[in-house]
């Protein structure tokens, strides 16, 4: 019979019709702004700083190492200076323009000082182009706690691993000059 | 004088001289055919292309070599893995790095999977350029999000994954990434069945494709034509045999060839390469050893990318990308960036064959033969 | 696959005059007697390189170069890189279009992008960049246009 | 083109007794606007990796239909929001700035992804156009390389929340003989000329990057 083909893949569609009353597995569409899908841990968008206790006091010590190795060269830092002149070591100025990043990740991957690392908000868009998407330091701020409930695995290794390097700086730090106690 | 159809002389038509436009939903993206037509039948077809050029070699050469592993995502930016295989591999020859087993193996999973993506989405759009106009596509893509979401648990992003490193993979997979690759593939075989019931006896597929852009043997090797467009024309080359790079001879896998060549036989090849490659990743996933996911000497420390100095001299690394054969020519004069960074894009050279296989077909063909050869214009025009 | 040594004395045993020499893992073969070598790895029963994989053109700043990567489809044998060099401002190297037809387009874009004409290739026209663009932007003296330009020199 | 709710005279209390009744009340402009936003139709035009996810995002998972933007017209005459996915290249942006001048007013311009607000990841590349806006008005930047499906619909909806917040009696496409057509640029030897349209886009100060 000539259409047995076009009715065998009518009956395909049929069927899925007919199965998608039945089968919750089958109704795949999440309703975006109410329902959400689970969020990956490891999924990552844009990089933001990060701080421990108060907003100030950033990890990121602008050892520019992010910026350098940026493929599309989209973080700008100045270094901050104190009175004298003398540099201190915190960014004054930490832009990430956000019209060009890549969302790659490798300034997450090669900052030696865990000071930044890539964030799971994705609802960014905005009308302004220069004013609204280039954000400055104070916009990239968001605290250990937030970072630890993103991403839980990855704070629970990196805390360890900050605690056993302050644990051994603190050793030796006693070895060089046992007389004055742990300093901080 | 009485009119009589005898008389008239042969009807002089004009040829039209149209442009399948950079904008045209048929194209796969800004691709476009200069077409000269007589009626409904093809003359003259020249492809132009370079509306997607974004001087991705240009970009490479002032950049460091892992700056350049994110920017192969964005080649063939429907399978990423394969384009940072292909590239890890080019620069592990380069350096002479070798890649812990473990490694091997999460490489041939991810490569393995990309290939289901893509060959399921080739399907979807050649069956949207047929006229089925969105229902294939929206299975395809009801599987491709399955996928996905293992891609995005394990590398972070749905389609740039940037996971690939010089000497292995950027983090080890995630706990539960095994079970759920066995959960893909007990499930894709019946997607396959349902996707073959729904397409393959069908008898306008059959009708509008069998015979259609018929590509000879001798025509695809000397055009320098691979993957599934050449083994469907009957050449039993696939460089997953042939080079055997990364662990692929320790799978057991046929390769499909098909035998006149036509859009049918590029269609069905696909289908028959997912089975295989549901094949290899079922063999893959129960081998695959415990162990460090990245070799630690010489390898990429992802601390600094900018000490990463291949020695000075040149490397031609090729992988058997889902369209075709992916290369990578790549020159190092010894500093931290490339001095030429060369990709040799399937899709690219599969089009030097487009106007042979159109001739004398009507435009409609023209449009399918274009989705068969299956071209993604980020590959295409670099 | 023959060592690379062996490839050069079979050439040079078939054309007295070629002065093929070998450079790390490639064959250098002057762009006068290119063709000839061409006929000959494509039709020599024992190399039968019948697949063309890739060609590149580079801008090594006192010459051009390009580069050929052949392969052999029944044999199944590696890749032998080939370079032909010509100089830099009048580069003229003969299209093998005649024997491998994927050299098409791939001449075209190294015409288009690194600026090496090839002699005998059917259609040459620039392949990515538009027809009106005056330059070769692969090569290492190009200068990029400022896109912020002020209005007066439009 | 504000971001202001829409103010309109009717008063909230007057309104919410009245729907108890079961009255509707609503002023002629948020009906107009109700059903311009819930409407729109996308132009069927995909450049690059972007493309990809807004197709995904037309899919049965994140399904655009339930915004009521499903219906990808391929023709820009019959298309009202043109969403740019993918790198505008200086080859193509003339084709670009003729389909957004083919379209019908009320138009509007999404820029989906990084490549087409500033070149993105590509913005070095010598045939690579730094942002559309140099030649057309774009409405809702959306970041992102590719930006998730669900950020598109969350763009969509802030281009929703403008189109309801726009008074129709002051918006441009409302005001008699308007006559918007941007110029179409040219090839010239080494780029575009013009390399910008003056009155849609000023180009912000070169910001230096103190790498290296």
């Amino acid at each position: 019979m000539f259409g047995l083909g076009v009715l065998k893949g009518m009956l395909v569609t049929f069927k899925n019709f007919i199965l998608s009353y039945f089968t919750k597995e089958r109704l795949t569409t999440v309703q975006y702004p109410e329902e959400r899908i689970p969020e990956k841990e490891r999924f990552r968008n844009f990089p933001f700083l990060i701080y421990d206790d108060k907003p100030e006091d950033l990890r990121c010590v602008s050892c520019d190492i992010c910026a350098k190795e940026c493929p599309p060269k989209c973080i700008t830092i100045v270094r901050d200076k104190d009175e004298q002149g003398r540099p201190l070591k915190r960014p004054k100025v930490f832009d990430i323009d956000f019209t060009i990043c890549m969302n790659c990740g490798i300034c997450e991957e090669v900052c030696p000082f865990d000071a930044i690392f890539m964030d799971h908000e994705f609802e960014l868009a905005e009308f302004g182009r220069f004013e609204d998407l280039n954000y400055h330091k104070e916009d990239l701020l968001k605290s250990a706690e937030y970072f630890a409930k993103i991403r839980p695995s990855d704070a629970a290794r990196i805390d360890a691993k900050r605690r056993e390097k302050t644990a051994k700086a603190q050793t030796e730090t006693q070895t060089q000059n046992p007389g004055t106690g742990p300093t901080k | 004088m009485e009119y009589t159809l005898k008389d008239t002389p042969a009807l002089e038509t004009q040829t039209l001289e149209v442009s399948l436009g950079p904008q045209h939903p048929s194209t796969h993206g800004v691709f476009r055919m200069n077409v000269t037509l007589d009626g409904e039948t093809i003359l003259k077809l020249k492809p132009v292309m370079g509306y997607l050029h974004r001087n991705h070699e240009k970009l490479a050469e002032n950049m460091s070599w892992l700056g350049s592993m994110p920017y192969t995502d964005r080649l063939d930016y429907i399978c990423s893995m394969t384009n940072n295989f292909a590239y890890a591999l080019a620069v592990e020859k380069l350096a002479g790095l070798q890649v812990p087993e473990r490694a091997q193996y999460i490489r041939v999973i991810m490569a393995e999977l990309t290939r289901l993506v893509n060959h399921t989405l080739l399907i979807g759009f050649l069956l949207n350029d047929l006229g089925a106009f969105f229902t294939p596509v929206l299975y395809a893509f009801r599987e491709r999000e399955k996928i996905l979401d293992l891609f995005e648990a394990v590398a972070g992003s749905r389609m740039m994954c940037n996971y690939f490193r010089f000497g292995g993979v950027k983090v080890d997979v995630t706990s539960d990434f095994i079970p759920r690759v066995r959960q893909i593939i007990n499930k894709y075989p019946k997607f396959l069945d349902e996707f073959e019931k729904l397409l393959s006896e069908n008898e306008i597929l059959m009708a509008r494709c069998q015979n259609v852009g018929v590509l000879p043997k001798e025509l695809a090797i000397n055009a320098g034509i691979s993957g599934p467009m050449l083994r469907a024309s009957g050449v039993p080359y696939d460089v997953r045999k042939v080079d055997g790079y990364s662990i692929y001879n320790r799978f057991k896998f046929r390769v499909p060839i098909g035998e006149k060549g036509d859009v049918y036989d590029r269609y069905y090849i696909r289908i028959l390469e997912m089975r295989e490659s549901i094949n290899i990743l079922d063999q893959a996933i129960k081998e695959i050893p415990d162990g460090e996911f990245i070799t630690k000497e010489g390898g990429v420390g992802a601390r600094s990318p900018r000490n990463f100095k291949p020695p000075k001299g040149e490397a031609y690394g090729r992988i058997e990308a889902p369209k075709g054969e992916l290369g990578f020519y790549l020159v190092s004069d010894g500093t931290m960036k490339p001095y030429r960074y060369h990709v040799r894009a399937p899709s690219f050279i599969n089009l030097t064959v487009l106007e042979d296989m159109c001739l004398g077909q009507k435009v409609a063909d023209a449009i399918i033969i274009l989705g068969s050869i299956d071209i993604v214009l980020g590959e295409v025009d670099r | 696959m023959k060592t690379l040594e062996e490839i050069k004395k079979d050439i040079e045993s078939c054309y007295s005059d070629a002065t093929v020499t070998v450079e790390g893992t490639s064959l250098v073969v002057p762009k006068e007697r290119w063709l000839e070598v061409a006929k000959f790895l494509r039709t020599h029963p024992e190399y039968s390189l019948d697949y063309l994989s890739s060609v590149t053109g580079v801008d090594y700043k006192e010459y051009l170069e390009v580069v050929y990567h052949l392969y052999s489809i029944e044999k199944k044998e590696g890749p032998l890189a080939v370079k032909v060099r010509t100089d830099r401002q009048k580069g003229l190297v003969p299209s093998v279009t005649p024997f491998w037809r994927s050299a098409e387009f791939q001449e075209r874009e190294a015409y288009d992008l690194v600026g090496i004409h090839f002699e005998g290739h059917p259609d040459l026209r620039r392949i990515l960049m538009w027809d009106e663009f005056q330059y070769h932007p692969m090569r290492k003296d190009y200068v990029q246009e400022d896109q912020d330009r002020p209005e007066k020199e439009f | 083109m504000g971001t202001a709710t829409n103010i309109s005279q009717i008063d909230e209390g007057l309104r919410s007794e009245l729907q108890k009744k079961g009255i509707f009340v609503s002023s002629l402009e948020d009906l107009y606007n109700w059903g311009r936003r819930s409407s729109i139709w996308p132009l069927q035009f995909g450049l690059a990796c972007c493309a990809i996810e807004m197709i995904a995002t037309a899919c049965a998972r994140y399904d655009i239909d339930r915004f009521g933007a499903g219906l990808f017209r391929p023709s820009p005459r019959q298309a009202d929001l043109m969403i740019v996915a993918g790198t505008v290249t200086k080859k193509m942006a003339p084709q670009v700035v003729r389909l957004y001048n083919q379209m019908a007013e009320p138009k509007y311009c999404i820029t989906m992804g990084a490549c087409s607000i500033s070149g993105g990841p590509f913005k070095d590349g010598y045939n690579v156009l730094k942002g559309i806006d140099r030649y057309i008005p774009v409405d809702v930047h959306l970041p992102g390389c590719p930006p998730r499906p669900e950020a598109l619909l969350h763009g969509l909806m802030k281009l929703q929340q403008k189109i309801d917040s726009q008074e129709i009696e002051k918006t441009a496409w409302y005001q008699k003989g308007l006559k918007r057509e941007f110029p179409v640029p040219e090839f010239g030897p080494n780029g575009l000329n013009p390399p910008y349209n003056p009155e849609v886009f000023t180009p912000e100060q070169h910001r230096e990057i103190t790498v290296g």
